[in-house]
This record gives C-alpha cells, structure tokens and sequence, in this order.
C-alpha cells in the first residue's frame, strides 16, 4: 500500500479533500501567526533586555489595545465556522444518504476485529440474535429468518465498489471501537447499544487500510481489515463469489452448521 | 497555635469561615445530585420502559420516611433555635429528637431494603433498581455523615469549653445547612423514584 | 468576634408553619401521584411540589431568604452548570436511537405499562426487566 | 526545612511538625516533594511505553527481566501492560502529577502568603486533603502489584471496556479518593480567598497567581463532583454488576453479558469530559498565574492588561463548563450538538489568546532580567502558544474527524500540559525557591536544565504532530501493526530518544534542589526586588506567617513608578 507518506495519505473519496483543505487552510495559518508572532517575540526578548541607564518605558497602548490579536482571531474563527465547518460538517455527517439509492453495508466490531454484513439481492438485513453468537456465526445471524438467508458476512475484508455512495451502519458487540480509514479521511465510533449511521463514497480504486483508532483492549493494536475498492463489475463478481458460499437455506435445525 | 491568629478577623464578605465552607461543599453536592439526577433522566428516557413506583416500590414506607425526613429538618432548626438562646437543654433534646428522627429513617430504609432483597431485587435486577439503589444509597450515605455531625455536636454540647465556643453556634448552623440540604435531596428523590 | 455576627436570628412560628406546609405538600404529591394522571402532566406537577417543598426548606430553614448576596451567587453558578451538564446530556440521550428499538422510549407512555416485577411477585426468583408485565387497570 | 521560627512557646514533635503538619508551608511542600515523585513515576511508565513504540517486540532493556512473566514475557511489553502503563501514565501525571503540583503545592504555599493570611482557612481540612491525596496515590501505584493489575483502560476509562477490564476497581476507588481530597482543597482556597485577605488587599489588587488559583478552585469545586457519582455508577456497574454503561445483548469474546443492560456507555463519556476539559484549564490557569508573576517582575514594569487578564481568566473559569464535549465529535453523539461545542470551543479561545497577548506585550517596553525563573516563563509563552494553536484543528468538528484519536492530539496536549504547565510549575520552582528555603537554586544548573528540558520537550513532541497528520493512531501498543502507522515509524524512534534526553537533562534539577536546599546561596528577605506580600515576611516564614497583619495600599505590580528611588513598590509600602 503506498497510500501513507510524511503528509496526509492519499485521498480516496468525495470528502477527503474537503477535509484536507480545511487542514491545509488551519495549519497555513497557525503557521503564519506563530512565524509572525514569534519575530515580535524574538525583537521584544532582544530590544528590551535590560542595560544600564535604560529606564522602564510604560505602557505605550492602553488595556484595549490587548484585544487587537483576539479580534483578528475571532473574525477568522468565525469565518472558518461558518464558511468551512458548519457546512462540512452537515454533508458529512448529518446528512445521510437514502438507502435506496446507496450500497448498505452494516459494520460490527468486536474484539479485536471487524465483521461486515451485505444484504444481499434482498436489500434487507436479516435477524440477529446474541444467543446465536458462535465463532462460526460472529453476529448470531439467525439464518431462519428469510431476511437473513441471503445476508453476506464477511471477517476483516471490506469491498466497495468505486463512485457509489455508501451507508455505513455501524454497530459494536462489546466495547467502544472506531472505524478509521485514513484515505477516506472517515473516522466514526462504534458505540455499542446504539447503531451509528456513517457515510463514504470511494473515488478511487485501491486497496485501504480499515483500523480501529479507539482502545479497544489488549488487541487494539492488531485490530485491523483491509477495504477494496473495485470497479462496479468486480465488486459485484465478488459479492457473487462471497454469496456462493452462504449455508443453503435452512432446513436443518441446528444452527451454524 | 490559637484560634484567633488562624480566624482573621477582616472577613471580607461578612460570612464566617465555616458558613462559606459548608454553603460550597453544599455547591459542590449541587452538582454531585445533578449528575445522578443526569444519570436517572437519560437512563429513563432512553429506557423502553420504566416502572412505576407504586408497582416496583414500597411507597407508604417512602411517605413515612419524607416526613420523618421533613421533622428532623423542622428539629435540627429547633436546636439551632435552643443553642441560639444559650438554651443547652434545649438545644440537647432538640438535638437528640433529630438524631432519633435520622436513625429511624435508616431503620425504615433498612426494611425497604430487605424486603426488596428478600424478593430477589437488587441494584442488577435492573437499570430501574441500579437507579433507585445507586441515589437512596448514596443519599443514606449523606444521612450517616449527617449522623455523625450531628452527634459531635450533641456531645460537645457536654463539654463546657465547646458550648461556651463563640463559634458553637455557627457549627450548629453549618450542619443545619448540610441536615437540610440532605432533606432537600430526598424531597426531590421521594417523587422522582416512587410516585412519578 | 461577638456573638451571633452572622448567624440569623430564629424565628420559630415561621419554622413551624413552614413544617406545616411541608407535610401538606407531602400528602398532597402523594395523593396526586394516585390520580393517574397523564406522565407529563404529573411529572411536572411533581416537580413543582417538590421545588415548592424544597425552596421552602432553602429559604426558610437554610436561611438563604436574607442571606448575604455571595451565598445566592455561589448557587446559582453551581445550578447553571448543573442545568447545563443535564439538558446537553438529555438532548443527546433522546436524539440518539438505540438499536432494535426505533425511536427511544418516550415519557408519555402511561406509568401502569411499565414492564417492572410488581410489588408482590409470587416466587422469590429474581424478577428479571423482561418479566411479563402485571400492569394494574386503570 | 524550617528553622525555629515558631512563635508558639511550646515546642512541636517532629510528627506534627513535619509529617501531620497543619501548617501551610509544610503541607505545600509536602504536596510539592510529593507530586513531583509522582510525576518523575509517571515519566518512568512514559519511558516504558516509549521503547515499546520506537522498538515494538524488542525486550525491555537492563529491566525488562525483571517483570513478572505476565507483565513483560521474555521482557517483551505485553498488550496489557501496555495498556495498563498508558492508563496510569494519564492518571498520575494529571491527577497526582500536576494538578496537586499546580494547585495544592503553589496554591498551598504561596496563596496564604500572597494575600498576607497566617493559614489557610480550615488548617486540618487542609491536613487531611494531603492525607487523602497520598494514600490515593499510593493506591494508584499499589494497583500495579494487585490481582488484576493496574488499569488497562487509559486514563479516559470508557466503558463497557472498563466494566470488563481487571484492574479498574482500585482506580476508580482511588479516584473517588482523590476527587474528595481536591474538593477539600477546593473549598479550603476559596474560603481563604474570600475571607482572609489582609485589609486593603481588595479583588482587584490581588497578584494574578491568586486570581488564578480561584478560578481553578471554582473549576475543581463544580467540576469534580460529577466525576465522582460517574466514577460510583461505574463502580456500581463493577461491583453490584449494576449496567448504568451496559448496553443490552453485549457479547464479548464470545460469551454473553449477564448484566440486565439498558444502560448508556455514551453518558460515561459527558460525565468524564464535564470533568476532564475543565480539568485542562486547572492544569493550566496556575501555570499562567506563575508566568504573570515572574514576567512582572523580570520585567520590571506593570503586567500590561491585569484587568483583561483577570477577566480573561474568569470568561475561561466559566467557558471551560460548556465546551466538553468537543472530544466527543465522532463518539455517535447526537452531531448536531457537535455544532453546539464547536462554537463555544471557538469562544474559549478568545479569552486564552487575550491572556497570552497580554503576557506578550508585557515584555514591551520593559528591562527584562534573564534570570532562571524568567528563561521559563519566557519559554512558555511560545510552547504554550503551539498548544493553543494545534488545538484548532481538534476543536474544528470536519477537521477533527481525521486527527481525532491520532498523534496529533497526544502531540496537542502535551504542548500545552508539559511545555505549558509543567514549565511554567519549573519555573515556580526556581521562583520561589528562595521563599521556601531563604536560598537560591544554583544558576548554573538551572540554565542547564532550562535548555535540556525545553529542547528535549520539543524534539519528543513535533514528531506526534507530524506523525498525527499523518494518520497514525494513538494508544496502539504496537503500531507497526497498522500499516497506515508504518512511514513515519522512525519518528517514534526520534520521540523515544528525546524522551530519555529528557529524563537525563532533569538529574542536574534535583540535585539542585536538594543540594540548593542546605547548601545553596542564602538570600535577601525580597531577593527578585517583588512587590507582592509574600516578600514581606522572612524566608521562609515562620509559622503565622507576618509577624503583624500587613496592610496593603496598592496594586500587586507596582515596578519602575516615576520618582521613586527604588524600581519596585511594595504592596505593603506605607508610602
């Protein structure tokens, strides 16, 4: 993967550059006032080192003058609020595709891996029970329910197909974790009791990395899965290929086979 | 070290020391109580259901305990009252009522509590009982503290030097307040848990 | 220091009748509790019982009522937080959804239809929340 | 340490003089020894976790054999130590590192004897503060040698991870601890403050340090309570196995939770953070007291702007309530309230750039002394001001969503609690040195350590920024396990030697403290020409402190008046 590098990794969907300029214009200028402050700063430090016969000069500006900076700050704050964050920040995380016309797929994490369930041509997602939960069946996905028959699941492999808007549902088993693929600039917690809607459309095709980027436990660090984005075509040859290997429907009665 | 190099004189709010102390710890216990009363809202909101107090809970034991609750408040300002008019009889009758209102509380609660754990019902039955465990506890911890105040106090009034103290009266007031501010506590508590 | 410098001067009629309205408002929670009146209605007439109770007790026993300013200060920056800490955190626990449920329990579902074990279950079994409601009529 | 200065006739045994002291200059220096113990323990478990980083899988060097096979195998870092070391690395650098340091060693020591009291209000509450906050501590690092270990679940201590994880009882009880010893502190200052400030010294003739020991007492008052139930309900759920953070059908490692459920891990998060952000501002409302005072006096002028920094601290004090929940972006909080937190996040920063400006334009027109104490304070205004800045890009909600639990926020803080509060709290130190012992810290040295110290403290730190914006993940115990981690691993490498450059430029500082505190050069009453009370009584003070209750005339910064002979006018200076 030769996505990461000493800057920000490649990008690879539709926000990701949204969010990088919002970065590039931050740190353009917080570097621009720490260089011009730190002059001021070294002038004072030098022309006001103390020598003899040098006396005190008082306060040349009043008490407002102080206030100067702080307005300067504000009217910036106040545009990058306004122009950049608030707007942002409703498309990416407050506005959520309709799931008719986006690819669903559910995200569960668990310790220390991620489970990602398609629903299949149905376009529901089946049943889940916890008493179900088996190391053959990570969810409890309970296969009599016709919903379920057709759902895909699919351990640490993620495949999206590129320029599709999809809607993420993410969900946790156990403890607080957080999906994170840098490339998509897409980072979302999975809070366990709650289902957490997210949103990415993939613009570029490629091999990402998806990570667990909140503690999860001893294993945080080995958390981890890997997303594909294909073309149409390929995702959908997958999708076929994973579906082959469901269980046939159910007819016996034991569960996970 | 004596008591007047450590009380300055120049008070500049015209609040004694001890009076300030115990009206911030009492803010302090505003916040306390509003976090658990945070944690009651949105367990109960988000909760699919939530008993009502007359079904889950013993509500006539609860009315009783408000007002032995509410006369123990009533009591403890007599005392103030009494040790206000340099009445120590008074003060140590009133004062003993208030100690006995305070342990019947306990004693009502302890029944409460047993026959709820002699039901099976404890703090994990569920997150309705952890709630209603969690904040009468935590409150019968308060009443305890309270307990211990006000007994200090009751015995003090024995030691002639600790009555004769200018400043016996405004600890007194001091644990008036904190004896108050735990009634106040269970005035809110007594219609959240089992009437509403 | 002299005596009684900041300490308030009793007045015990006013405490009695204080007392007084005290145990009417305890009779009168209760008894409205058993109306079965709708939940809103009868959480807010609950609340306000009890703050009237409680201002009561602040004003009159705690003495706030003529208190000096700072001690009033002091409490209305703790009840601004506090009011602050519970409506963020209550918006946020009624805008979330929780998964499998839908839309979160809302308040106005009537107290009876509470899933809780009843006051008198038959077994000593732990009366788990999943227990079959008992609910009373109305 | 104090010579026979008591003025009582009756002689103290050495226990109540030096151990169960109610005197406040040997509690503030008992909290000061103290905490910096705890923080020399926290840069250990730091050291640690950073040879982990920089050579994930290699053995521990030299002390690596020596823990037990659970902890490290074969001395190789387990994935629980590790995480039981970040948890307590948090927990004791802040909570019994540098708010005990900040607030009760200074605030201790120097906020009686600034506004002219013989102690602080309530002598034994004050007593007892420390007897609560050493048994915590001790508590805290007890729990390493416990069944069960120390906390695994980092200082933050979300559940349900930390309803599952061993080791987080004790923490939790020793946090409750804590959190108790700090509300006695709390109360004890404000009390002092209002009530037992010497005739004359009115609000806004206070020195800035005492202004700002208010507002954080204000903070830990109001703010700490809420932790406290939060950290009960969570020993409740531990404990009673209560679910107040157990969600319904949680399956964790394959096993079901037998807990009733219902219960909101979310809520944990509001009650920590309505704690913990204030918390930031406690860390750092002393350390901005401290460099007012030094910069004042260095520059032998008036603070320019003492109205807009007192204000400013105040606007901080109450802002910093409303804006906690800026680290909950992307926790699935409701995201419309993220908008709600970015705004008032905007808003705080207002006042904290107004106090920096301040601090900076000080220094114009002034005759600044270059001594130890103000090569702190200096530096702190620019390492501070990088934490400020790189905390705009967190506090942004779109920004966020990529730095978010990256680098670039452990980077972020600890700009501004180590280069902030931590240099400023040394520079305290070197302050009021001779206050404390009537001698003075060898220059030498002191300038030694300044240079070591602050370089070290930028090269471990800029790595994190950079490594942050390049994705890489905190809290992962090996994070070349993560491929988007992998390019800038040498920079964990880069850290991790100027984290032992650190630990090596602080040797020459302890050995002259307690070198300085029997042999150092003894010192004039008012050694630094200070205008504050604290100079008006011997060094160090003797027990009551002022021989006669001083009376104050004046503002605290009275440096270089026109017409007067000396540059400095005392407070207490009938004149």
């Amino acid at each position: 993967m030769n996505n990461y590098g000493w800057g920000l990794p490649i990008q690879a969907s539709t926000f990701a550059g949204q969010i990088d300029s919002g970065l590039w214009i931050i740190h353009a200028a917080m570097i621009g006032v720490f260089v011009l402050w730190g002059i001021f700063f070294t002038y004072l430090l030098i022309k006001y080192r103390r020598r003899d016969g040098v006396a005190v000069r008082h306060e040349e500006h009043g008490e407002m003058t102080s206030l100067i900076p702080d307005l300067l700050v504000m009217v910036f704050e106040i545009g990058l609020i306004v122009f950049y964050a608030l707007p942002a920040w409703r498309s990416i995380k407050m506005t959520m595709p309709d799931p008719k016309d986006a690819l669903v797929v559910e995200v569960t994490a668990e310790q220390f891996g991620w489970n990602i369930r398609y629903p299949g041509p149905d376009g529901k997602f089946g049943r889940t029970k916890p008493e179900l939960v088996h190391f053959s069946n990570p969810l409890g996905l309970d296969r009599t329910d016709p919903a379920a028959a057709d759902d895909i699941v699919v351990s640490n492999e993620m495949h999206l197909p590129v320029n599709a808007k999809v809607l993420i549902k993410l969900r946790s088993k156990d403890v607080v974790h957080d999906l994170f693929v840098p490339e998509f600039r897409l980072k979302q917690d999975a809070m366990p009791g709650l289902e957490t809607p997210m949103w990415v459309e993939p613009n570029r095709i490629g091999h990402y990395e998806m990570a667990c980027a909140q503690l999860c436990g001893f294993g945080h660090s080995l958390m981890r899965g890997d997303v594909y984005v294909e073309s149409r075509e390929d995702f959908d040859k997958w999708l076929k290929s994973r579906a082959a290997l469901n269980p046939a429907p159910p007819t016996a009665s034991s569960e996970g086979f | 070290m004596n008591a007047t190099a450590i009380e300055n004189p120049d008070t500049h709010s015209g609040i004694s020391n001890a009076k300030l102390g115990v009206w911030l710890f009492l803010a302090s216990e505003v916040m306390l109580f509003a976090t658990l009363f945070t944690t009651y809202i949105v367990l109960r909101l988000s909760a699919t259901s939530w008993p009502w107090g007359w079904d889950a809970l013993n509500v006539p034991l609860a009315t009783l305990n408000t007002v032995i609750l509410i006369s123990s408040s009533v009591t403890i300002v007599m005392a103030y009252a009494r040790a206000y008019d340099r009445d120590v009889r008074g003060f140590r009758l009133w004062m003993a009522l208030t100690l006995a209102l305070s342990f019947g509380f306990l004693i009502v609660k302890a029944f409460e509590y047993g026959h709820e754990f002699s039901m099976g019902i404890g703090p994990s039955t569920s997150v309705f009982y952890a709630v209603y465990f969690t904040m009468t506890g935590l409150h019968g911890i308060h009443i305890i503290g309270g307990i211990i105040v006000n007994s200090a106090l009751l015995y003090m009034s024995f030691v002639k030097e600790d009555w004769e103290n200018p400043l016996f009266l405004g600890r007194v007031e001091g644990a008036g307040l904190y004896w108050h501010f735990v009634d106040i506590v269970w005035i809110f508590l007594f219609p959240a848990l089992y009437l509403l | 220091m002299e005596k009684h410098n900041d300490e308030h001067r009793p007045n015990v009629k006013l405490y009695i009748a204080v007392f007084a309205a005290l145990l009417f408002f305890t009779g009168l929670t209760v008894a409205v509790s058993r109306l079965h009146l709708p939940r809103p209605q009868a959480i807010a007439l609950g609340l306000t019982i009890a703050g009237i109770k409680a201002g009561l007790v602040a004003a009159v026993f705690m003495h706030l009522w003529g208190e000096k300013k700072l001690i009033p200060k002091i409490l209305i920056g703790a009840a601004f937080f506090a009011v602050t800490l519970i409506v963020i955190d209550v918006l946020d626990g009624v805008w979330l959804t929780p998964q499998d449920t839908g839309r979160m329990a809302v308040a106005d579902q009537h107290p009876d239809e509470g899933t809780a074990p009843t006051a008198k279950p038959t077994a000593a079994a732990p009366a788990a929340p999943a227990a079959p409601a008992a609910p009373e009529a109305k | 340490m104090s010579s026979e200065h008591g003025h009582d006739a009756h002689e103290l045994s050495f226990l109540r003089k030096y151990v169960f002291s109610v005197d406040h200059k040997t509690i503030g220096l008992q909290y000061l020894i103290t905490s910096f113990v705890f923080l020399l323990v926290g840069f250990g478990l730091m050291m640690l976790m950073r040879w982990q980083l920089a050579f994930p899988g290699r053995a521990i060097p030299l002390i690596g054999p020596m823990f037990s096979p659970d902890l490290a195998p074969n001395g190789v870092m387990s994935g629980e130590f590790y995480n039981a070391l970040g948890a307590m690395h948090g927990t004791i650098m802040i909570f019994l590192g540098v708010v005990p340091l900040g607030v009760a060693a200074f605030g201790n020591y120097i906020v009686p004897l600034q506004i002219g009291a013989p102690d602080m209000a309530f002598p034994r509450l004050n007593m007892m503060s420390y007897w609560l906050y050493l048994p915590a501590g001790t508590l805290m690092l007890l729990s390493f040698f416990l069944p069960g270990g120390a906390a695994q679940s980092g200082w933050t201590s979300y559940p349900p991870l930390s309803v599952i994880n061993p080791g987080q009882t004790v923490w939790l009880l020793a946090m409750v601890l804590l959190i108790t010893s700090s509300l006695l502190g709390a109360i004890n200052f404000l009390v002092t403050t209002i009530n037992m400030r010497a005739p004359g010294l009115s609000l806004m003739r206070l020195p800035v340090f005492v202004w700002s020991e208010m507002v954080a007492s204000v903070i830990l008052l109001l703010a700490f309570p809420p932790l406290e139930a939060a950290a009960v309900l969570q020993l409740m759920d531990r404990v009673a196995h209560t679910s107040f953070y157990m969600p319904k059908d949680l399956v964790i490692l394959g096993q079901r939770y037998t807990g009733s459920g219902g219960g909101q891990p979310l809520l944990w998060q509001h009650l920590f953070w309505f704690l913990a952000h204030p918390e930031v501002y406690v860390l750092v409302l002393p350390a901005m007291g401290i460099v007012s005072e030094i910069i004042a006096n260095n520059t032998r002028k008036p603070l320019h702007g003492y109205k807009t920094i007192v204000y400013s601290m105040l606007g901080v004090g109450v802002m910093s309530f409303l804006v906690w929940a800026h680290h909950m972006f992307i926790s699935g909080m409701t995201p419309a309230l993220s908008n709600f937190f970015l705004v008032t996040t905007m808003i705080i920063s207002v006042p904290s750039v107004a106090i920096l400006t301040c601090l900076i334009f000080s220094l114009q027109g002034g005759s600044i002394r270059y001594n130890v104490p103000m090569l702190f304070a200096l530096a702190f205004l620019p390492l501070f001001g990088i934490g400020g800045l790189t905390g705009l890009p967190l506090g942004l909600t779109v920004t966020d969503i990529y730095l978010h639990d990256t680098y670039y926020v452990i980077g972020h803080f600890h700009f501004v609690v180590v280069t902030g509060s931590i240099i400023a709290l040394f520079a305290g130190v070197y302050h009021w040195f001779p206050k404390w012992f009537g001698r003075k810290m060898n220059d030498r040295l002191g300038v030694i350590h300044f240079w070591g110290s602050v370089v070290s403290m930028v090269g471990i730190f800029t790595p994190m920024l950079v490594m942050g914006l390049a994705g890489a993940s905190r809290r992962l115990y090996d994070p070349t396990a993560q491929a988007h981690n992998l390019i800038v691993q040498p920079l964990n490498v880069v850290s991790t030697y100027f984290a032992a450059a650190l630990g090596v430029f602080q040797l020459p500082f302890i050995w002259n403290f307690f070198h300085s505190m029997f042999r150092g050069e003894k010192t004039p009453e008012n050694p630094w020409q200070a205008t504050t009370l604290e100079w008006a009584c011997p060094s160090p003070p003797p027990h009551g402190n002022f021989a006669k209750t001083p009376r104050v005339y004046r503002g605290p910064y009275e440096y270089s008046t026109p017409g007067r002979a000396t540059d400095f006018w005392p407070q207490t200076d009938p004149s």
